[in-house]
């Protein structure tokens, strides 16, 4: 059994994630948790059909331009395909200042996304972006 | 006022939260409000209904009986002319009415086969029908019934059997009685099987069901023979016929008038149209059945008849149990108006409440 | 196990008693207080997510926000909504124009939004266990009320038996099914899925007995405090069904909720219906006998 | 929160509901957003506290509520400001606790002008900037900085009086939208003497201001402007005062129903002061709960992948004239309060950064941070993007195509993009508008002329990978991976840390100057399991820091300025105290304190209540025996108490810094907002926001009613984009307004999940709401022949959809301005994919926001409704433009910035 947090809402519910031969069997509250005492609201007592439901994608999809639909394409090619993008686009629309104030950006690339993620997540997507010069980065804290 | 105190040393004056209440501490005195907006101007309006007092939106306080109409309420029939037929068959033996008796048996054991094929079809899991016999439980009248069908289908059809290829006259003989015997059962059984529901339609005229359904499956099996064998030896399935048919149109109408509003199911719906089919058909059945003395045409129209009229009884029945499930009045109506003659408290476990025929 | 079941009719034993278990746990089962209830839907998603029950259709049946409709086989928790122009204790709504107590104001409007989360009975008499013939359902140590799925053969005949309109067919799978009160989670000492998930503990599990001294208490708490419509419902061991195992603090008429306002098991009007079934096999001999006696030409 | 208090967080955590005498939920639908929260609000209830839950519709948190006040949608301030008007008038503010704490007594200089003067706006408008200078709003004699928001606002004064030789001229910046962003703010040095009336009669003194400020918000104002019964609303006061003071605490709740509007920010400005007058910030079972709708909302804004914000709630550099580190400093960090420690925050963030290459010759690597222009928030983004400006654009685990304003501006945004990154659970509407989308239905686009790459990667559930979440009381929470992910699933940690090694490899030996921030980049992270997984634990201990020998930090108070030490975000400081992930830590409720401050953690410093100084008075005495939270124990001569003190320990309640002492040491012992300039709660924003220093009553960018409260209609400076898709609703009373005659509010449902991609697709949610529906109430069903059950088309200037109708007594009609208005409800989780599907609400609402936070405006809009379903294809948008023309809608219809209605 694992200890876990319901990844809804912000309420911070505290879940047990019972395992059973390396697959989730069932998610139910932690009653140790000094906010929730075991409760969970139907979302999160849906998070085993939320983490395990068949409607789950794990396949990498690609739509070419002008494709009328998705190809399967695999993870690493992906993330190479990815990469090259974006440092063309950065390149493409890159900025060292504007009206003579140094800005050293890129405005081509923008990121939408974060409240759902963890703060690590969150802390290497700033890390890199920033890195990258991207400015344009947002997330549902602005929704 | 939170009762709770978060003194300097630990908190004082917690209550568990499900004591939480609503509209209890509204702050200082309930001020007269001003009348605001909400004229509402009168008429009904199609708004998430007021809940009628009566019911949740209209939905059926009981689940809908699962039976198919095809399946349950033909078995109530066959069940009913098997069992008669049976009985009949071994009179007729004794007194040597042979042409009766060899019809009475053959009815009598293909009713009693048709009615294992509906039960069987109509089960969820067929292959478990053997299930029945696990326990014998006197609290489950499906669970007697199906003792008793297991008893009497081989004697029914043994009974027949020999009746038909006259070996083992003995045997055959033996069977028939035992048919006889049991036959009477296997009529009216299914009659505590149905009451024995909370549908109100079935429940609420339990004391009337057994006659209603004995009186039916005698105007079946006297329809079959009357229709069947010769007028000569008719005279019985004659008499029989009259009396049952005239009994089931009676006991029919004293059940509805006793039952209290889940009468008002028989007029519903497809139980209406089969309880206004039925009773002209009886009727007619009577009427052929006295007439059956001279001219073996009106024997045969009235056997005919009585058998269709029985059947259509069942039916009319059956349905009046699902419109009766269906409409949550017949439910709540007479459970509140039990309550009222009991000063409001529910139905003392120890005394029975004054049954619904008892006004 | 099958003692004399018109015995368990007379006496009130322990149901678990009479069904034979001789040391057995305390009976338990829920006490639901509808009036903390806040319609969030937690219990019927947390039961659906433990006995692994199938979803059942999407339809919006304008049912207030009660999209299920009622207990059956694919629904063992169901979350009832009624919304009424009445004010719960002196509970404020804006937009009321009426002073004064509760009652049906007809010069203003308050609205009060009842919710309550219904589940089986299990009651101490429970018509479904009596009519079934294959005893598939059965009484458990804890006095609660379960179907053996490997041995129902879905005759079907324990849905109309129910007085409350509980169990059902499951159709494609043709067996009968209904909440087990967590059986398996009951062996293992764990609580209900439903009553754990439940935010604002309006599904209390426990010792029966307690339950119901707790229930006494809250409605004396309620009736104190001026909300005079709430009642408890079918904790009366000596009622039509001697008493439910899951019952209920409702705040208005039992049939508001979908709920009979005076359910009996049928199995007490049983011993009258064989009386007056053998009377009729009898009267049939009897008529098909005498049929033959005439001398006939 | 944050330019009020300091922080931008809640100031307490839920479990200390149970102490309230009175909770106020507005702005929130708490039992059904929120509902395993709400326990502890039924735990304040059964120990006697009364509910009260303002919301313009009666929900399931208004069923357990004992007060319900249905409001007109967008109206809260006028609400709020009637109760403050109310608290002043009948002088029941906790008077001790307002001198002692807030800047009630200091004075603002003579060039203030309120909206009092000028008819509804501050001084220092600047209408052709569409933004305020704050300079005439600072006290008298000295500027302040804010402790969070805009804090660039006074950057080149603050340059230019320290020997601005260096910042030539005062030309404008940058580019005009957004210019609030461009000034800078700063600590001004404490002057002992600053000038403070402690009696509070001072005319100029910030309690006058206050006072005459909402004067005007009477409650018959409030029963005009609101449709709230008078004698309710005078209850509504009465409770709530009832239930504060000494001996009493009262609460308050909100979500996005406050944040979503043109001046959301302002709410909460509003609920604020209103609660410092009434003395229950800091304090136990008071405060104000921002309830966030996602499970790392807060987490996201502490490490924001925001475009303003660095780690710990450090602004990104603006682009300055030759700025540098130190320029920097002095325009964003206070003289006072802890945030004048910003440069050890930062340095310790750059060298997190950059390592080795961060040194003190090149600033370390500040030039290499990218500069802002002005405001670069999605909405802007979605404007570049239609512009050709933006061309790649990564969606993660968010859903814009049904949750972002103007659904219909964020398709067309993409279907203009180069290439487009949607990472998910499933095939979300973000991911397949270029096939399904309502466009391609409209034949606005076509598949095969769309060009846009589209990369769909499936991502890890949280039960599939370890991290923390921060949850709405600044909880870290640790979650553990259970199992690893199927598939190519993957954690977004996944995705970037491989991602960015691919780069960095792709420009591995690169001596282009713009590549040098990535090859400098510290991103080597241990990685485990079969699938490379970066460790978060190596994660989470960079963010928490270490000193200069490798060990793991405490507190912020360790970091140093010269490089010695390294910190991911200040603020999160102490989370990996002694090596262990306190993050982690899951000891169970009933072996400790109802504080449980050894579950998790919370920044700052596992502070529980913030600001909990302020629960002690002058001599650190709790204010009474029954609301003791944190006090001062004269043995042992330090601050103790149920929490960790929100304060510097030792400090005595009677200590008085010396003249001239900067940063934490100039804060006195009664100081208890320590991230202020001034120490104080600000009742009074001299700086940070860019609206204005109190909470102005305007209407919503939509609004079928006109402004009673004063002659400007809308926020002056609200950020408005005159654009085709875009639309705005004329002003109520001119011509074709009544195109648009009833006001609609959006919101959430228990069983759903924000737009859905989380609940849509499960069959055990989404049998529980099946479709998109309308509420409605019997008068308005009746007014538009709507049946229930039957369906309805809404229309505003943007958009069409359609929706079941539910008629409902719920949805009360309100009397406002003398006529009956009726007000109509969306869910606005449906969308076109998924388990369950039906129309966004969001195709109907505009793009209108917030100038300080950039939030949209959608819980309150007007629109049209009428029986039957919505016309399919291109004829839905001849429905939608056939509107606009009788509308007499215009490309700068509602853009004006002064404008009476």
């Amino acid at each position: 059994m694992v200890k876990s947090v319901c990844p809804y809402c912000a309420v911070g519910c505290g879940q047990n994630v019972f395992v059973k031969d390396e697959r989730v069997v069932h998610i139910e509250g932690d009653p140790d948790s000094p906010v929730s005492r075991g409760r969970l609201c139907p979302k999160g007592s849906a998070s085993l059909q939320l983490t395990t439901g068949e409607t789950r994608r794990l396949e990498v999809l690609y739509r070419a331009p002008y494709a009328s639909d998705w190809e399967v394409i695999d993870l690493d090619t992906a993330m190479d395909m990815v990469a090259e993008r974006v440092l063309r686009t950065r390149r493409e629309f890159w900025q060292w200042d504007v009206e003579g104030k140094r800005v050293r950006r890129t405005m081509g690339i923008a990121s939408l996304g974060g409240a759902t993620l963890d703060n690590e997540e969150n802390y290497l997507m700033k890390k890199l972006y920033t890195a990258l010069g991207a400015i344009q980065i947002e997330n549902q804290a602005r929704i | 006022m939170n009762r709770t105190e978060v003194t300097t040393d630990g908190l004082k004056g917690a209550r568990p939260d499900r004591e939480a209440t609503t509209g209890v501490n509204t702050g200082p005195g309930t001020p007269d409000l001003p009348t605001t907006a909400r004229r509402r101007r009168g008429g009904e309006r199609p708004v998430v209904p007021d809940a009628e007092f009566r019911s949740y939106y209209g939905q059926a306080i009981i689940n809908r009986p699962v039976w198919e109409s095809r399946d349950i309420a033909g078995y109530l029939f066959l069940g009913g002319l098997a069992g008669a037929s049976s009985l009949y068959a071994a009179v007729s033996q004794l007194t040597g009415r042979r042409r009766s008796a060899r019809v009475a048996k053959v009815t009598a054991s293909g009713a009693a086969a048709l009615s294992l094929a509906a039960l069987v079809h109509d089960l969820g899991r067929r292959g478990r029908f053997l299930n029945m016999l696990r326990t014998f439980k006197p609290t489950s009248p499906m669970s007697v019934g199906s003792w008793l069908l297991a008893a009497y289908g081989p004697a029914t059809t043994l009974a027949a059997a020999s009746e038909v290829t006259q070996l083992l006259p003995v045997v055959g003989g033996l069977a028939t009685a035992g048919a006889a015997f049991l036959g009477p059962g296997v009529a009216t059984y299914t009659a505590a099987l149905v009451c024995n529901t909370a549908v109100p339609a079935w429940h609420d005229g339990y004391r009337q069901m057994p006659f209603v359904f004995a009186a039916s499956a005698a105007s079946s099996a006297a329809g079959v023979v009357l229709a069947a064998s010769p007028v000569a030896e008719a005279g019985p399935a004659r008499l029989l016929g009259a009396v049952s048919g005239a009994a089931e149109l009676a006991t029919g109408e004293w059940m509805r008038k006793e039952m209290g509003l889940a009468a008002e199911a028989f007029d519903e719906g497809k139980a209406s149209r089969y309880h206004r089919l039925s009773r002209p058909l009886l009727a007619a059945g009577v009427l052929g059945a006295v007439a059956g003395r001279r001219s073996r045409l009106a024997a045969a129209a009235g056997g005919a008849a009585l058998f269709a009229g029985s059947a259509l009884t069942r039916l009319a029945i059956f349905h009046a149990g699902l419109v009766s499930a269906a409409d949550p009045r017949y439910t709540v109506v007479p459970q509140r108006e039990r309550l009222a003659r009991v000063g409001g408290e529910t139905t003392r476990a120890g005394e029975r409440g004054p049954g619904p025929g008892e006004r | 196990m099958t003692t004399n079941p018109f015995a368990q009719l007379l006496e009130d034993a322990d149901p678990a008693t009479a069904a034979g278990w001789t040391d057995h746990p305390p009976r338990v089962g829920f006490f639901t207080d509808t009036s903390v209830c806040i319609g969030c839907k937690a219990c019927e998603v947390a039961c659906k997510e433990w006995n692994h029950v199938p979803e059942d259709g999407l339809r919006f049946t304008g049912m207030s926000y009660d999209n299920t409709i009622g207990l059956g086989a694919d629904t063992w928790r169901h979350v009832a909504f009624i919304e009424q122009e009445k004010r719960i204790g002196r509970q404020v709504t804006g937009a009321a124009t009426s002073d004064g107590d509760r009652g049906d104001d007809d010069d203003g409007h308050a609205v009060r939004w009842l919710m309550s989360s219904d589940v089986c009975k299990h009651c101490t008499h429970a018509a479904c266990l009596d009519v079934c013939p294959t005893g598939a359902l059965f009484r458990t140590e804890f006095g609660t009320v379960v179907v053996q799925e490997d041995i129902c053969n879905g005759c079907g005949y324990c849905i109309p038996a129910c007085p409350y309109g509980v169990i059902d067919q499951r159709r494609g799978d043709g067996r009968a099914w209904k909440c087990t009160l967590c059986y398996d989670r009951l062996g293992v000492g764990a609580e209900p899925a439903c009553a754990k998930a439940c935010p604002t503990n309006s599904i209390q599990f426990g010792v029966l007995d307690e339950l119901r001294e707790r229930a006494d208490r809250r409605l004396a708490q309620l009736h104190d405090a001026g909300i005079g419509d709430a009642r408890l419902y079918g904790r009366d061991p000596e009622d039509g069904v001697g008493g439910d195992g899951a019952f209920f603090l409702l705040l208005d008429e039992p049939e508001v909720y979908g709920l009979p306002p005076d359910p009996v098991v049928t199995t007490r009007d049983l011993p009258q219906m064989w009386r007056r079934t053998a009377s009729a096999a009898v009267l049939l001999a009897g008529l098909v006998g005498a049929s033959f006696l005439r001398r006939t030409r | 929160m944050g330019t009020s208090f300091g922080r931008g967080g809640a100031t307490s955590f839920q479990q200390d509901w149970q102490n309230s005498d009175c909770i106020l939920i507005e702005g929130s639908n708490l039992a059904e957003c929120h509902p395993v929260g709400f326990q502890w609000i039924m735990e304040a209830k059964a120990r006697g506290a009364t509910l009260i839950h303002v919301d313009p519709r009666y929900t399931r948190t208004s069923a357990l509520a004992d007060i319900h006040v249905p409001l007109r949608v967008g109206s809260d301030i006028a609400f709020l400001g009637g109760i403050i008007n109310y608290v002043v008038e009948h002088e029941a503010y906790f008077e001790d606790y307002v001198r002692l704490f807030t800047n009630g007594p200091s004075l603002v200089s003579e060039d203030f002008k309120d909206t009092e003067d000028l008819g509804g706006i501050f001084s220092g408008l600047d209408e052709e900037q569409r933004s305020y200078d704050p300079l005439t709003w600072q006290y008298e004699g000295e500027e302040v900085g804010a402790a969070s928001g805009q804090r660039e606002q006074l950057y080149e004064e603050r340059n230019e009086e320290e020997g601005g030789e260096k910042s030539s001229g005062h030309r404008p910046s940058v580019a005009s939208s957004g210019r609030g962003e461009s000034h800078g703010s700063g600590g001004a040095a404490a002057h002992p003497n600053a000038v403070r009336d402690e009696t509070m009669q001072h005319p100029r003194c910030v309690f006058q201001i206050v006072k005459r400020h909402f004067a005007r918000y009477t409650p018959e104002m409030v029963e005009q402007v609101c449709g709230v019964p008078r004698d309710l609303f005078v209850k509504v006061c009465q409770t709530l005062v009832d239930n504060s003071g000494r001996e009493r605490t009262s609460a308050i709740a909100y979500a996005v129903g406050w944040t979503q509007h043109s001046v959301g920010v302002q709410y909460i400005r509003t609920a604020a002061i209103l609660q410092l007058l009434l003395g229950n910030i800091g304090r136990p079972g008071g405060g104000i709960m921002a309830m966030r709708g996602h499970a790392s909302i807060q987490g996201s804004t502490d490490i924001p992948t925001l475009y303003n914000l660095l780690p710990g709630y450090i602004p990104m550099p603006h682009a300055h004239q030759d700025d540098d580190l130190e320029a920097f400093l002095k325009g964003v960090s206070t003289d006072k309060g802890y945030w004048s420690d910003m440069k050890g925050y930062l340095v310790s963030l750059l060298k997190a950064w950059w390592g080795p290459a961060a040194t003190e010759e090149n600033d370390f690597c500040f030039d290499y941070l990218p500069k802002l222009t002005g405001s670069h928030s999605t909405y802007e983004t979605v404007m570049a993007q239609l512009d050709g400006k933006c061309k790649g654009y990564f969606v993660v685990g968010e859903n814009p195509a049904v949750g972002s304003a103007n659904a219909k501006m964020q398709r067309l945004g993409m279907a203009n993009l180069d290439w487009l990154v949607v990472r998910d659970f499933g095939l979300i509407e973000s991911a397949t508008w270029w096939k399904d989308g309502p466009e391609i239905e409209s034949g606005e686009l076509r598949t095969q002329d769309i060009a846009t790459e589209v990369f769909f990667f499936p991502a890890a559930a949280h039960t599939e990978k370890n991290g923390s979440f921060t949850n709405t009381q600044r909880m870290l929470q640790w979650h553990h991976a259970a199992v690893e992910p199927a598939g190519d699933a993957r954690s977004e940690l996944w995705f970037y840390y491989h991602l960015g090694r691919v780069i960095r490899e792709k420009l591995s030996g690169s001596t282009d100057e713009m590549d040098a921030p990535l090859l400098d980049l510290q991103w080597d992270y241990p990685t485990e399991g079969t699938v490379a997984e970066p460790s978060a634990d190596a994660v989470l201990a960079e963010i928490n820091g270490w000193d200069a020998d490798g060990r793991p930090l405490a507190s912020y108070e360790q970091l140093n300025a010269d490089g010695s030490t390294v910190c991911g975000c200040w603020i999160y400081c102490g989370v990996f105290t002694d090596g262990t992930n306190q993050a982690a830590r899951r000891k169970p409720a009933r072996e400790q304190s109802s504080v449980a401050p050894e579950w998790g953690w919370a920044w700052p410093a596992n502070r529980r209540i913030i600001y909990n100084r302020a629960s002690a008075d002058e001599n650190g005495k709790p204010w009474s025996q029954r609301k003791a939270y944190v006090w001062w124990d004269e043995e042992q001569s330090k601050w103790v108490g149920h929490d960790v003190p929100d304060f510097d320990p030792s400090k005595s309640p009677w200590h008085r810094p010396p003249a001239g002492s900067r940063g934490a040491e100039a804060l006195s012992g009664e100081d208890a907002f320590v991230m202020q300039a001034d120490g104080k709660a600000w009742l009074y924003a001299p700086a940070g926001l860019t609206d204005g220093p109190l909470p102005t009553h305007y209407e919503p960018q939509d609004s079928p009613f006109e402004n009673l409260l004063y002659d400007q209609q809308r926020n002056p400076v609200r950020q408005v984009f005159a654009r085709r898709h875009n639309r705005y609703h004329p002003n109520p009373g001119t011509r074709g307004s009544e195109a648009f005659p009833y006001p609609i509010t959006t919101y959430r449902l228990t069983e759903h999940h924000t737009a859905g991609g989380m609940s849509r697709w499960q069959p055990y949610l989404s049998e529980l709401q099946p479709e998109m529906f309308c509420e409605v109430s019997p008068e308005l069903a009746e007014e538009r022949e709507l049946v229930h059950r039957g369906w309805a088309t809404i229309i505003t200037a943007r958009g069409v959809i359609e929706a079941r109708v539910m008629v409902t007594e719920r949805m009360a009609p309100l009397l406002v301005q003398g006529r009956l208005v009726h007000q109509i409800g969306l869910p606005y989780h449906w969308g076109t994919n998924g388990y369950s599907k039906g129309d966004s609400a969001n195709e109907l609402t505009a793009i209108s926001l917030d100038p300080n936070s950039h939030i949209q405006e959608v819980k309150a809009l007007s629109g049209d409704i009428r029986p039957g379903r919505r016309p399919r294809g291109s004829a839905a948008n001849d429905l939608v433009e056939d509107y606009i023309r009788r509308a007499g809608i215009t490309s700068d219809t509602g853009m004006e910035v002064r404008g009476d209605h």
